[in-house]
């Protein structure tokens, strides 16, 4: 069947536009994704500052992770999305680390004493 | 961190003069031999085919564990007659040759230094006589300083 | 402000054990800056030691002398009064000297 | 990045009731019998030497060194400076006792009327002020000149500071600070100076704290010119991977406090020079 073949061709073509279709727009999609996770790396960046600020506050601030946010910024900005991610979590651990050893150390420190 | 601002020295003002009524220098500047970036090279710049012999004679006094690659003391001297020269060479620094001091006649051959050293190295006293050449040798480490350094 | 050379000196059996300290940065021509530049070769080259005015001992350095050159070195022959003068020459024709009179 | 401490003297006087406390008296005995038994071969007053005082070959090369010492240069220079008068006419001199001459075994001691702990390069700051002169940078050569030249007119002094009852809130503040760990590698002053004092880190020996204080300003060989104790505490922070504080920060000033108050009975022997 002449037509047939033709409608089942049609019924193809159209098959594969759709199916580009929806292929781009999953690429599309994970083009929005990647924006909307820079957002998110620079929400852990200003987490990460806003901690190591409180650590500076609390004077047990960490030189690595004033290096990290550094370079989490770098990343972000040269669009090294995934390095920039991976950074900037380091960035938030070590300035979390940097607060809990003030909190920590305001009691700990006293068994050191000699007595 | 620290900072470090370099100081200029000013000239004293008697120096031109006094360097006028100076007696003619005894030898040119070793220039060869400091830029040797080879003892072997520096050796035959200073020496030319004269023998090396490593001897007894020869006093070295420097740290077999260096505090700090930046100063480390030495000192060379020997009791050995009608020394000339006295000469600190450094196997492993980009130049070997460190220092030579040329002795008047009424010179004991006793002098000391500080000097900079990169890595661990041989570090050679050398004293000149007329006709020979004689020297003592030791190793010197230098420890990257964990803290400290 | 200018330093000289600082000397000090003992007289031991007619001997004098002369120690100089000579304010100088030595630097070797191959240290960088924070900013990467490299800091120009700056060092003395020569070393002039005399007793009364005359010639003792003439010493000829590279760059791998330390910062801030010390220097000990002996003189026979010497009686108290008598002066012992040390002077340096940079390799940008700077010089700086000292003077000590023997006790 | 360097914060001023912010740390309120109050929530120390709050926290000090919830564990035993010892007055600084017993804390120095303390201290000084803990370095007695570990070193039990060498005198508590060798410590002024630090590392120097724990080992022979390193001795030997230090000695060598102080025979014609490089921050001869700096106590001439400081000398210069002290004497050069201010805009008013006035000097150095006038702002300390007996002229300034051999004073620095004085410091840093607690001003009451201020309620906070004043060091050596406070004073000497606070002296220019008062004279309508600029204050000086805290990590620059001229007030390590100035210190060198104090220190040597001050050498052979006993310390003897006084931690008055209202002074005991900063002493307390210098004391936590010196056993609290800090940093990336999450040591305190007391994990290497106490508890590992005379062991080795890597090449080097760490010194004991007895004696920390005593000998400053040093010319380190590292620095390659004369710096204060707190650039030395800025050192020390950094290198446990900790941001260091602002030099005469008011807890580096309570932590010399401490330091200091802990070497009571020891001689002043500054300036030095460290590798």
């Amino acid at each position: 069947m002449r037509v047939g073949l033709w409608g089942c061709l049609k019924i193809g073509l159209l098959g594969s536009a759709a199916a580009a279709l929806f292929v781009s727009s999953f690429i599309w999609g994970t083009v929005m994704a990647d924006d909307l996770s820079g957002v998110a790396i620079e929400d852990l960046i200003r987490q990460a500052e806003s901690l190591h600020i409180e650590a500076q506050q609390k004077e047990h601030a960490w030189v690595v992770t004033h290096r990290l946010i550094l370079e989490a910024r770098a990343a972000l900005s040269a669009g090294r999305i995934d390095d920039a991610k991976s950074i900037a979590t380091r960035a938030v651990q070590t300035a979390q680390a940097s607060v809990d050893q003030a909190d920590r150390e305001q009691a700990a420190w006293s068994a050191r004493v000699p007595q | 961190m620290m900072k470090h601002s370099r100081r200029r020295f000013l000239r004293g003002l008697g120096v031109a003069v006094a360097l006028a009524a100076l007696p003619v220098r005894l030898m040119a500047r070793a220039t060869d031999a400091f830029r040797a970036t080879k003892l072997e090279d520096a050796n035959k710049a200073l020496f030319g085919q004269l023998p090396l012999v490593e001897s007894d004679a020869v006093n070295l006094k420097i740290p077999a564990i260096a505090e700090n690659g930046a100063v480390v003391p030495v000192t060379v001297s020997t009791e050995l007659e009608g020394v000339q020269a006295i000469y600190i060479m450094i196997d492993e620094n980009p130049n070997p040759l460190s220092a030579t001091f040329e002795l008047g006649a009424s010179s004991p051959a006793d002098v000391s230094t500080r000097v900079k050293m990169g890595k661990s190295s041989m570090v050679r006293g050398l004293v000149k006589t007329r006709d020979q050449v004689f020297y003592a040798a030791q190793e010197v480490k230098v420890t990257i300083g964990g803290c400290g350094g | 402000m200018a330093a000289d050379i600082k000397l000090r000196g003992k007289i031991k059996d007619g001997v004098a054990e002369i120690k100089s300290l000579m304010p100088h940065p030595m630097e070797t021509g191959t240290r960088r800056e924070e900013s990467g530049d490299v800091v120009p070769a700056h060092y003395i080259e020569e070393v002039v030691c005399q007793h009364n005015g005359e010639n003792v001992l003439r010493a000829e350095w590279g760059p791998s002398i330390s910062k801030n050159p010390y220097f000990a070195f002996s003189v026979r022959n010497v009686s108290p009064g008598d002066i012992i003068s040390v002077r340096w020459t940079d390799n940008l024709g700077e010089s700086g000297s000292g003077e000590l009179v023997l006790k | 990045m360097r914060t001023p401490c912010k740390r309120s003297l109050l929530l120390v006087a709050v926290l000090l009731p919830l564990f035993a406390l010892a007055s600084p008296e017993e804390d120095l005995a303390a201290f000084r019998a803990f370095y007695e038994s570990r070193f039990p071969d060498i005198e508590l007053a060798d410590h002024a030497d630090g590392a120097y005082a724990l080992d022979e070959a390193k001795r030997a090369q230090w000695l060598e060194m102080e025979d014609f010492p490089p921050y001869e240069f700096a106590v001439d220079e400081g000398e210069a400076l002290f004497e050069m008068p201010f805009a008013d006419g006035e000097s150095y001199a006038s702002c300390f006792q007996n002229e300034g001459q051999g004073i620095k075994h004085l410091y840093p001691l607690f001003d009451e009327v201020a309620g906070e702990v004043v060091t050596l390069e406070l004073a000497l700051n606070r002296c220019r002020e008062a004279h309508g002169e600029a204050p000086l940078d805290y990590e620059g050569e001229e007030i390590a000149a100035l210190m060198a030249y104090m220190a040597y007119t001050s050498r052979g002094q006993t310390y003897d500071i006084k931690v008055p009852e209202a002074g005991l809130g900063a002493y307390e503040a210098g004391k936590q600070f010196f056993y609290e760990r800090r940093g990336q590698l999450n040591f305190a002053c007391s994990s290497c100076h106490l508890q590992s004092g005379g062991g080795m880190l890597r090449a080097e020996i760490l010194s004991a704290s007895v004696g920390h204080a005593t000998h400053w300003p040093t010319y380190r060989f590292k620095w390659e010119r004369v710096g204060t104790l707190h650039d030395r505490f800025i050192e020390c922070n950094e290198q446990v991977g900790a941001q260091g504080l602002a030099p005469q920060s008011a807890s580096y000033r309570n932590l010399e406090y401490f330091l200091t108050y802990m070497n009571n009975g020891m001689v002043l022997n500054g300036p030095a020079s460290r590798k």
